[in-house]
């Protein structure tokens, strides 16, 4: 088990006191909400994409712990100009790793969530045009 | 604030009974103040169980031999013990269920889906119950044709009763509320709901989760129908529910488990059932888990449920005066620990409940955040979550003072 | 009939891991012959439960702090190890219930009653379920209009499978099936069931609660869509069940017990639904249950599941070599134990199954008498109750002597 | 808990071997059927009450253990010539005190099934006439 100091390192108590991208995204490409029924945690994510199938521009949306919205801040800045098949295929670790702190089982949850909400967006989307 | 010398229960000896309590976790002593989720359990509880699987470990009712029949009798002994602690009639009023959460189930579809109730019928509940007392009555509007209304919290954590008067018509059938709010702490004037569903016709469902572990219950003053609680919240062992009935209300119920037990005759397409309370516990119980509850009255009982209340009383106005005070803090339900059980709820301003959640973790404090269960609550405050700790009887003001020492800290990361 | 030399499982070294028995009964050596009913648990069983509640006991899934991580991590470490016990493809199709009896009927409600059945659809049992396996489907028959029909036992104990081939039609929805009986032993072809309940397009419901505990069990070669068992039968504590299901299956069917954790989002008369399998489990579980269960798989997987069946047969044979031939005793169920788990009907000429019972207990000897929830089948072959002894892992040949020697002291009493 | 020679005494086993009325019995003023759940056993129970409120003849069927078919049989034999209030009023102690064995919980419920449809006989029928 970490620290508090561990936990709230810097860098996550900065993404959380003053998030990068988060408003609404008007004209977006994907967009999903979901919250993390154990905790009522709530992230929405919105994509645009490029022609040439590029983020080129990503916003969330939300309520909840640092955790969860730092995450979604980080998340943010990991995503724009990213190939929409890079974005897609992001996985748990690549987050975790930026957010370089050690996490419990439930607390992971926190941090995945944003991950999760931006997959969940770009899927549902795929699903209804196909 | 002063702290009274002298608390009402003899806290070291208590906290000697819960092997647990002498754990460290992280060089720091255990400071649990999570007990609305589940309490902690006493040795005398622990030993209850383990004596049971050691020494007369058998399956209850039908057995022809020793073990068989000792187990029956400790079983049956725990009915009894129960009945007595909520002052029932008869052990014959009390089943036993898995939770809290079964209980409240097995109303809503032996009363409700399965049993009296009719398309159009009336259930009235309140914003402030747990989920286990919102979602079964789902259940009753979904397939039967049930409308629910809700009885609205004032600001201050209590029920609106003007409102409850306006819901409350002769096409009510069933009024169901909480005892005991697990967010807001809110004592419920159950005895005058119940009274007044009564009039028009009513029965009326108390959720005792959170009441039952820490105040006197007499089911005879309070003259509800059905009444839940959970073992596990009461120093008992988990899996282990209890619903309490009056004899006609439990006449009219339907089973919810068909099986073993709880038939009397069965036949290809066709069974009769079994007399209550035994009707309602189809397969085999958890044996284990009752005796252990039984051994939990006697723990409780041993310390005098008024005694137990009051010791809550005096923490939690120690902590509603210490808590509460701090800038930046924010408390919700009642201020007056009359009419408040020993759950405190809270905000710390920029800092979120699970982010307080881990940092008091840290310092080796456990307590709750996040919604509790109770998101139509939590919408009606317009809170995403909130903090809560919760007393018991294993808790005294100094971990009240650690508590207060920990949300400084929080207070500091997010300055 | 000469006694092998050497049984397959080290029984003095497993007879060692039961404190019960150990104990004596009326001076005499413990011969525990019930564990159809319920099995003896070993130490390790007892003290993962002790320690759960002396270390680390708290509640599941939603707290933040370190001994409720620990609780989690050891609860859905149980549901892993279960999912390996029985060849589950991931944890997520292992559902904890409190008994055979709750899955059962969770699958009868949530799939039948709750769930896609439709009036005139026809459900498909047999004569020889236990109650658990009857009454939840009469459930579905009285609230549904659903048609029950059962596929009879020849007087040797299997399943007439002609029959079946002629009740399964495309109007069979549900085909649900014991995989060995708790009366004669039967083990029943149920890949053969499932396979040919899918070539009409019905679901396959297997009841395992007496062949979990005692053989292999590989859900994948099996290919029902749901199974059902209880950890009280399988070394494990009293007031845990286990529901399997596939992820189809389980996506497919709604939920029994409404509540905490089964949740998503709850709002006032509405609500949304957790995954699979946390939909399923409303209210706080029965945690040092599961916790219990996962010791008791690892002890029966340390043996191996293999030597379990093996030590059985050889322990089955034996008796039906030993006690079938007492003149004036009658078995009942398969003569090839390929064919029979360890449990063995019997009845003895004018003496009444209780008063077997009744003569044996003063020797020490725990066997059930009755009807053994079992009414049809026991009017499908025209008996008031059967006498029934059942063997396990702690059993050996020894014990079987020391019934034989009852069955004589019986004889004399009523000769 | 008794031996198995205290439980089956020479008097119970030939109550049981030879039970005294047993069989139907045509003209009856009362009858009740009734089985112990936990077990099946089966008892049924018939009496013919006299003008002047006397039990005049009585019967049981059954089928069950030794307990409860020999409690039966000895009941039915204190059950004649009483009058009817006086059978009413028959309490559980008097059958055991007859029996003259002591008995387990379980094994209680056995002996005291054909004391409890004598019971369900006659109130069933006056609760039907009232
Ligand atoms: C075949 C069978 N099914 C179901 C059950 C019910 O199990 P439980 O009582 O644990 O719910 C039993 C055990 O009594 C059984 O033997
Ligand atoms: C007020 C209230 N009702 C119901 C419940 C549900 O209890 P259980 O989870 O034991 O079923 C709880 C506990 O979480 C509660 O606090």
């Amino acid at each position: 088990m970490p620290a508090a100091s561990d936990l709230y390192q810097e860098q996550i108590l900065d993404h959380y006191k003053h998030p990068k991208n988060k408003g609404p995204l008007p004209g977006a490409t994907f967009s999903a909400r979901d919250t993390n029924p154990l905790c009522g945690d709530e992230v929405a994510f919105h994509l645009k994409v490029d022609r040439s199938q590029r983020v080129s521009d990503v916003r969330f949306e939300g309520r909840g712990c640092a955790i969860s919205q730092a995450s979604a801040s980080m998340l943010t800045t990991m995503l724009k100009g990213l190939p929409l098949s890079e974005a897609e295929a992001l996985g748990d670790d690549a987050l975790v790793k930026k957010l370089g702190i050690s996490l419990s089982a439930v607390r992971l949850n926190c941090a995945l969530l944003p991950l999760h909400v931006m997959r969940l967006a770009v899927r549902e989307k795929k699903a209804a045009s196909t | 604030m002063a702290k009274p010398a002298k608390m009402l229960l003899n806290v070291p000896a208590i906290k000697a009974d819960f092997p647990i309590l002498q754990r460290k976790v992280r060089d720091r002593r255990l400071v649990y103040l999570d007990s609305a989720a589940t309490s902690q359990k006493p040795k005398q509880v622990i030993d209850a169980t383990t004596d049971f699987y050691s020494r007369y470990n058998a399956n209850v009712h039908r057995a022809i031999y020793e073990l068989g029949e000792e187990a029956t009798r400790e079983y049956e002994g725990a009915r009894e013990k129960v009945a007595a602690f909520i002052g029932a009639k008869s052990p014959n009023e009390i089943v036993f269920t898995k939770s809290t959460t079964e209980s409240l189930n097995l109303v809503a579809y032996g009363y409700g889906l399965k049993g009296k109730l009719q398309k159009g019928d009336e259930i009235l509940g309140t914003v402030m119950e747990h989920h286990s007392n919102h979602v079964p009555w789902h259940f009753v509007k979904d397939h039967k044709g049930a409308v629910l209304k809700y009885v609205d919290v004032s600001d201050d954590g209590t029920l609106k009763m003007e409102q409850y008067d306006e819901l409350l018509t002769k096409r009510t059938k069933i009024v169901t509320v909480a005892l005991c709010s697990n967010v807001l702490g809110t004592i419920n004037p159950v005895k005058e709901i119940a009274k007044r569903a009564h009039e028009v016709g009513a029965v009326c469902v108390v959720d005792a989760a959170q009441a039952a572990p820490h105040m006197p219950i007499d089911v005879q003053d309070l003259d509800a129908d059905f009444l839940a609680f959970s073992g596990h919240k009461m120093l008992g062992p988990t899996g282990i529910g209890i619903l309490h009935g009056k004899p006609e209300a439990l006449e009219a119920t339907e089973p919810l488990l068909g099986g073993g037990e709880m038939i009397r005759e069965v036949h290809l397409g066709r069974a009769s059932w079994n007399d209550v309370p035994y009707r309602f516990e189809g397969g085999t119980p958890n044996i284990a888990g009752a005796i252990g509850l039984g051994a939990a009255v006697d723990y409780l009982t041993n310390l005098g449920m008024e005694s137990v209340r009051a010791h809550e009383m005096e923490i939690t106005q120690y902590a509603l005066d210490k808590i509460g005070r701090i800038n930046g803090v924010t408390t919700y339900g009642p201020k007056d620990v009359k009419k408040k059980a020993g759950v405190l709820a809270f905000t710390i301003d920029n800092a979120h409940p699970h982010d307080v959640a881990s940092i008091l973790d840290v310092e080796g404090i456990c307590i709750r955040s996040g919604h509790h269960c109770a998101q139509p609550l939590m919408e009606r405050y317009d809170l995403p979550a909130t903090a809560r700790a919760s007393f018991y009887v294993y808790n005294d003001l100094e971990d009240v003072d650690v508590l207060a020492a920990g949300i400084k800290k929080v207070q500091e990361v997010f300055a």
